[in-house]
């Protein structure tokens, strides 16, 4: 299925797809949006470890199973995230993330 | 050019574009649903690089969980028809900076490294090979991570719904609410 | 269980009672008895160490105990006793005692303030127990700590800053002692072997003189903080007028002593090289607090203040002996430790409890007290005269120790800087009868004092106690000095064979 | 040898009584207290009569001269082998000769008192205080060693502290106590180092060992030399200024005036006849090293003796009240006596100045006394001080009236009363040695016999004075020492002092000097004379004399400005000019060099908590950029 693609496409895909996410991560204000750009930049982290294991490690399963946990990871992180965007809404009212600077000093 | 390659290139667009349109959409609904777009062809990718397993899990968990998780805390908080402000012209410059720059620095290394590929054959990734793995305790086995992570998602199950839950200590204290 | 740890686990154990009474009004009896134990502890301590001496142990310590607790670094939890150690803890448990008494009447938080006060003199305890120097150290910040707390909660006028400022400085200056601690640690095995904390092993060794060029200051100014060594001293009067009747009482009576003896065990003891070398320095700064605290103290108006400044110059003396090296000098530095801590811890209980009464610390708002509360004038007046060196008290013995035995050094300058030092005594005289003419004689000068009550009972118990062991120490002061004196053999041993003279 | 441990008793029954006073005082009848300690204080007046007997006259002598006797020693604090403080009992002619005068006038002034002080509020302080008192000037003349002499010397210091302020709600009484205590304070600084000057160089504190004349400790230590003096000439000194002090010479003596305003019994006891004698018995103390050591230092103290003797006369014939004048007449014949011991030699006739001082010690203690408790009286008779408030009190006070008059004549030196004796010999003794000084002393001897006589005649003579209630005699507890005192006065003169109480032990021969005594005898009627003519009746001769000379008279009533120049050099120098300072200093250099160094952590500290804003994504872009850096640091330029 891969023939005639080389690495460095993944890799340069998932790096793209990667400082899309951080630059989204760095200028959204909305905590949600925020959280949007992280699954964006834990998803070119899985592309890297799926490209990295299918061409170099074709004989292991580590990078697979790494997507995986990280999948799992990253479904806990959006749950607890959420609830705590809804809590800081409920207190706040507002999820805008430069509203929310209690912890500051 | 081959099929797979126009796949690939089809999906690398598919990716980027939405990837962009997600990170600088003014409609957060529309964002989410750029947000699947790139979920999904993310998961295309994974079918392409023959992880079928993977893949499935990316659309059922992503596309099917996580994403519905967003809308619903969306629809909860946001009106659907709001639009957002655009970011800073300075916010934005400098975070764009930051983020090309990384960008090319990675591109760049990606580029100067040469990588070997090696000739061992390749693995089949049978369902069964997985289960196996994932419950082994041998050299490839992964049940320590496994089991850490079923009780990581117990924990993250009990702390959503204990933080999320209405009443509790947090209402009683003095709030320092910052309410406009 | 060995006798000293016992004054280690008295106090715990008192605070566990102290923690575990339901009324309040029990906290402060099981202080008392828990206090009253550890007074008695000491005299059994004073009786066993007199009596193994008598049968000739000639140990360097006594009733020592070792046990390893950190066995990487050699850290041990060492115990034993020396009659100066002896003698510390003696009054160590006689100034806590009587604070309990002097802060019989505090009730905000009562629990947390016994159990602070009795944190802070396990501190205390333990430091004067050790001979390891990590231990020493450990039992040295625990003293210190609690002190915040007792200041910035239970005190009086700008409590937190004053706080804040003691706090911080102390510390800083337990960073210097750890510096040095460690610096000692590393070169106490200058032949190679087992590095060790041990105090009476690394007293075997000489540390190269590199070494001791650094670590001597950083010691010896890190407990001189403490010490109200100029010009670190400027807690001392901010702390002091800020901190409740008790804690002054512990701190001045007894945790400035921990300066002093730790400067004599770690920095003099250790290094004597360096002391002789270095010492010049020192001597000026000393004798500059001795003279500077009793000047200073001539035109304050708040009695607190006063004192402070008067401990600064007393302090001042004990540093200024020890370095004298000299085994006179040497004795009269731990008798003025002694008879600064009971002199200074009467002033202050009776400046608590004169302020209790009138609520006010100013001495130009006060003026006639001898008629109107006699038993702690005459009491105010007894610690006035024994603070300025009036013989049949403990003041005068340590002065005239250190005098006489300064005055033998063989240098010219350490001669002259002894008589400049001396001179504080006229000072002292000056600034002591200001305060007794102003405060306590004279006509009456306030018609709403006339209804105040004198001392009540746990007043005189806390008062008397103190004002008996001055009395003690002053009319009958050879078993004390030759006690200390015999302790000191080591020490003068290992600078005698330095340099004879 | 006979057994003398007994007298340990002596200074420590009052010691026990002070005890016993102060802490039980309060809880006694007055009566009873007062009388506890007059009876300790009789008790051991006996035990030093029958010492003195015993000593004098039973003591087996060496070569013709009275030993040196340790009766009691112990050793109360080692400083090192051979420096420790011993406590002890050292009996020689001159501690016996202070014995008997300490017990005899504290004895009297206990009686006294009893009169004196009935229904005072704190009458068993008083008594408490003066056993104290007793204690400590009895351990002093008994020390074996010189640092037990400092010891009690600071213990008769708070003695005289406590009783000066006896009035303690009197702001007078209150400053003029701080101001004894301080000064005489300062003095003893001086002898505190002159101790140590003195151990440090012969290595001992021991009074045997010192003085010695044929001992180490004297051949010790003269050799080396610091500014043109040696080494025991300054220590000398520096133990003469703690003489200076206690003794109240110039320019130590500004307490003295002032300190009357304690108890006139006390001023009597301590402040006539016994503590301010302390500088000299001191100097007759270390008579042997001062005379073979410090010839120089005995140089200063016949100075010193003289000029304070001739500075305070002057300044008595101008005071009015009357306790002043007794106060500089003290002065005055305090100094009379260190004279006297300067000019002395050591050994038999050389000694005579030695002899005629003790003399006049010992008969200056009886008669000032006495003029003492008669001026008590007195005040207790008209309530006042001043002599301008008093006159033509023969009538009423008859008894008081004679034996002031004793005192006055033998005072100014009329013969056969005993400071005929003894002024004479001290001249005779001055004569031999340095005319200036005997020229200074007959001066002094005409202006004592006109200041006392004018007091005399302004108080029992003089004007008719209007009394509000009539002055009447004193109760017999008063008049009683009056009279036993003016016998011994007049009589004590017939003590042969050169047999019992000389430089080196032996007995020597003196007789009258005519050539000396006639002369001093003709200034005293001189004085007493003019005192008759100015002040016998109420005449407007003084008045006229104090304007022809203003400015001296003016100066001299002020007491030469010496208060005004010691509160400028306290108030001015010291507090306004030392304290403050060093206070400011303290609180704002010192402590503000370590509240700075909060100050600038706090403020770099404030400035730099911006960066932690709370702002989520400025926190991610400071990460992410340092991160990218980082990276462009290893990959690239870290080569």
């Amino acid at each position: 299925m891969n023939a005639g693609i080389p690495i460095q496409y993944f890799l340069i895909l998932a790096a793209i797809m990667f400082f899309t996410g951080i630059y989204g991560f760095l200028t959204r204000r909305n905590l949600i949006t925020i959280l949007m750009s992280v699954e964006l930049i834990l998803n070119s982290v899985n592309i890297n470890f799926l490209a990295f294991n299918r061409y170099l490690y074709p004989h292991k399963l580590d990078g697979m199973f790494f997507s995986l946990f990280i999948i799992a990871v990253a479904a806990a992180e959006a749950a607890v995230a959420i609830s705590i965007i809804i809590n800081i809404y409920r207190r706040f009212t507002t999820i805008n993330v430069e509203d929310v600077d209690e912890m500051k000093y | 050019m081959i099929a797979n390659q126009i796949m690939f290139f089809l999906l690398s667009a598919m990716i980027i574009v939405f990837s962009i349109l997600t990170v600088i959409s003014r409609k957060i609904l529309r964002a989410a649903i750029y947000l699947l777009f790139v979920l999904v062809s993310t998961s295309g990718l994974y079918f392409m690089l023959n992880y079928q397993f993977l893949a499935a899990v990316q659309l059922t968990v992503y596309a099917g969980g996580i994403v519905v998780l967003i809308i619903f805390s969306i629809l909860l908080t946001s009106h659907i028809s709001q639009r957002f402000e655009p970011a800073g012209l300075k916010k934005s410059m400098f975070s764009a900076i930051a983020a090309l720059t990384g960008a090319i620095l990675s591109i760049v290394t990606i580029l100067d490294y040469k990588f070997e590929a090696t000739a061992i054959a390749a693995k089949e990734v049978d369902m069964r090979l997985i289960g196996k793995s994932l419950l082994s305790v041998d050299y490839d086995g992964y049940v320590l991570p496994f089991e850490v992570i079923s009780v990581l998602l117990l924990a993250a199950m009990v702390a959503a719904i204990a933080i999320a839950k209405k009443s509790g200590p947090a209402k009683t204290q003095s709030p320092t609410l910052k309410q406009e | 269980m060995d006798i000293l740890t016992q004054f280690v686990v008295i106090p715990l154990l008192t605070i566990t009672g102290i923690i575990l009474v339901k009324d309040t009004r029990q906290v402060k009896m099981v202080s008392a008895i828990g206090m009253g134990l550890q007074l008695i502890m000491a005299g059994i301590l004073l009786f066993l160490y007199v009596s193994a001496r008598r049968a000739g142990n000639s140990a360097e310590m006594l009733f020592v105990k070792d046990i390893v607790w950190f066995k990487s670094l050699n850290i041990h939890y060492t115990v034993g006793v020396d009659g100066i150690s002896v003698a510390m803890i003696c009054l160590t448990s006689l100034v806590v005692f009587a604070g309990i008494f002097a802060s019989w009447e505090v009730d905000f938080l009562r629990k947390e303030f016994f159990v602070s006060l009795i944190l802070l003199a396990t501190g205390v305890f333990g430091f004067f127990i050790s001979i390891d120097l990590f231990t020493m150290f450990l039992f040295y910040e625990l003293a210190v700590i609690p002190m915040y707390l007792l200041i910035g909660i239970w005190g009086s006028g700008p409590k937190e800053y004053a706080a804040m400022k003691l706090t911080l400085m102390l510390m800083g200056a337990s960073a210097l002692i750890l510096v040095g601690i460690l610096g000692i640690y590393f070169n106490s095995a200058p032949a190679g072997g087992q590095l060790t904390f041990n105090i009476l092993d690394i007293s075997k060794v000489k540390i190269p003189m590199s070494a001791q060029y650094l670590f001597f200051p950083l010691t010896f100014v890190g407990f001189g903080v403490l010490g109200a060594l100029f010009p670190f001293h400027t807690w001392s009067p901010d702390g002091h007028s800020s901190a409740p009747t008790a804690v002054s009482m512990l701190h001045a009576g007894v945790l400035m002593k921990l300066g002093g003896y730790g400067a004599f065990r770690v920095a003099i003891f250790l290094m004597p090289e360096a002391v002789k070398e270095l010492s010049w320095i020192f001597i000026i700064l000393t004798s500059v607090s001795v003279i500077y605290g009793a000047f200073g103290a001539i035109v304050q108006k708040d009695l607190k203040y006063i004192n402070a400044y008067s401990s600064v110059s007393h302090c001042g003396l004990v540093l200024f002996a020890i370095l004298m090296l000299n085994q006179t000098a040497m004795t009269g530095a731990i008798i003025q430790m002694i008879s600064h801590g009971l002199m200074t811890a009467l002033f202050f209980a009776l400046i608590g409890m004169i302020y209790g009464r009138t609520h006010t610390r100013m001495i130009n708002e006060m003026g006639g007290l001898m008629k109107v509360i006699p038993f702690l004038s005459v009491c105010y007046v007894i610690a006035g005269l024994a603070s300025l060196g009036l013989p049949g008290f403990s003041g005068f013995v340590a002065e005239m120790t250190i005098f006489v035995g300064a005055f033998q050094h063989p240098e010219i300058f350490y001669r002259v800087v002894t008589v400049i030092a001396a001179s504080s005594i006229v000072i002292t005289a000056v600034y002591i009868l200001r305060v007794v003419a102003i405060l306590l004689l004279g006509p009456a000068t306030n018609e709403h004092f006339d209804h105040f009550t004198d001392a009540k009972w746990f007043e005189k118990v806390s008062v008397i106690t103190l004002i008996c062991f001055i009395a003690l120490i002053g009319l009958a002061p050879f078993w004390l000095s030759s006690m200390i004196g015999s302790s000191l053999q080591p020490i003068m041993n290992k600078i005698l064979a330095l340099n004879p003279f | 040898m006979i057994n003398l441990g007994y007298t340990i008793w002596i200074p420590l029954l009052p010691f026990l009584m002070f005890l016993l006073l102060g802490l039980a005082g309060h809880k006694l009848k007055h009566k009873l207290s007062g009388l506890l300690g007059t009876g300790g204080l009789a008790i051991i007046t006996v035990l030093s009569y029958i010492t003195a007997y015993k000593y004098f006259f039973t003591s087996e002598k060496i070569d013709g001269a009275y030993q040196k006797i340790t009766a009691f020693n112990i050793t109360w604090l080692q400083f090192t082998d051979k420096l420790h403080i011993d406590l002890g009992v050292l009996l020689d002619p001159i501690s016996v000769m202070m014995l008997i005068v300490i017990t005899t006038v504290s004895f009297m002034v206990h009686i006294y008192s009893l009169g004196y002080m009935k229904g005072e509020k704190g009458f068993e302080r008083y008594f408490a205080f003066l056993s104290l008192f007793s204690f400590s000037m009895l351990g002093l003349v008994l020390a074996t060693n010189i640092f037990q002499m400092y010891i009690f010397w600071e213990l008769v210091g708070v003695s005289s502290y406590l009783l000066i302020g006896f009035y303690y709600q009197k702001p007078s009484a209150v400053s003029a106590s701080k101001k004894a205590f301080i000064v005489t304070r300062f003095a003893d600084l001086g002898f505190l180092i002159g101790i140590l000057l003195l151990s440090f160089n012969t290595k001992t504190f021991d009074f045997i060992t010192l003085t010695d004349p044929t001992g180490t400790a004297i051949a010790q230590g003269s050799g080396i030399v610091f500014m043109g003096l040696s080494v025991m000439t300054w220590s000398m000194i520096f133990v003469f200024m703690g003489g200076i002090g206690k003794s109240a010479m110039f320019p130590f003596h500004i307490w003295l005036p002032d300190a009357m305003e304690g108890p006139t019994p006390v001023s009597a006891l301590i402040h006539a006849a016994t503590m301010v004698v302390a500088g000299v018995y001191l100097i007759a103390r270390m008579f042997p090293i001062y005379t073979f050591s410090a010839p120089v230092a005995l140089e200063v103290v016949a100075y010193v003796g003289a000029f304070s003797s001739l500075f305070a006369a002057i300044i008595a014939c101008t005071q009015t009240d009357i306790k002043r004048v007794l106060a500089y007449s003290t002065i005055s014949q305090i100094g009379y006596m260190l004279l006297a011991l300067g000019v002395s030699g050591y050994g038999g006739y050389e000694g005579l100045g030695y002899m005629a001082s003790m003399f006049h010690l010992f008969a200056h203690a009886m008669f000032k006394a006495l003029l003492f408790l008669g001026a008590g009286a007195i005040i207790h008779a008209v309530h006042s001080n001043y002599m301008t408030d008093m006159g033509g009190l023969r009538k009423y006070l008859p008894v008081t009236h004679m034996t002031f008059l004793i005192a006055c004549l033998t005072i100014a030196g009329i013969p056969p009363l005993s400071g005929f004796f003894s002024k004479d010999e001290i001249l005779a003794a001055a004569l031999h040695s340095n005319k200036l000084l005997f020229a200074v002393e007959y001066a002094v001897a005409g202006l004592t016999a006109f200041y006392m006589f004018r007091i005399y005649f302004s108080i029992f003579w003089g004007k008719e004075t209007q009394y509000h209630e009539t002055p009447h005699e004193a109760p017999p507890t008063m008049t009683i020492p009056l009279i036993v005192l003016a016998i011994g006065s007049a009589l004590s003169g017939l003590i042969p002092f050169n047999e019992l109480v000389t430089s080196d032990g032996k007995a020597f021969e003196s007789e009258i000097e005519l050539l000396v005594a006639i002369p001093s005898v003709l200034i005293g009627l001189l004085g007493i004379g003019i005192a008759y003519v100015m002040y016998r009746k109420e005449t407007t001769i003084p008045e006229k004399l104090a304007a022809t000379f203003k400015y001296s008279y003016k100066w001299a009533y002020n007491k030469f400005y010496m208060d005004e120049l010691y509160l400028f050099v306290t108030k001015k120098i010291i507090f306004k000019h030392i304290s403050e300072p060093v206070a400011w200093f303290d609180r704002h250099i010192v402590d503000g060099t370590m509240n700075a160094i909060a100050y600038v952590t706090q403020s770099v500290s404030f400035r730099i908590r911006g960066l932690q804003s709370g702002q989520l994504q400025k926190y991610a872009y400071v990460f992410f950029t340092g991160a990218i850096l980082l990276a462009i640091l290893f990959i690239y330029l870290w080569k």
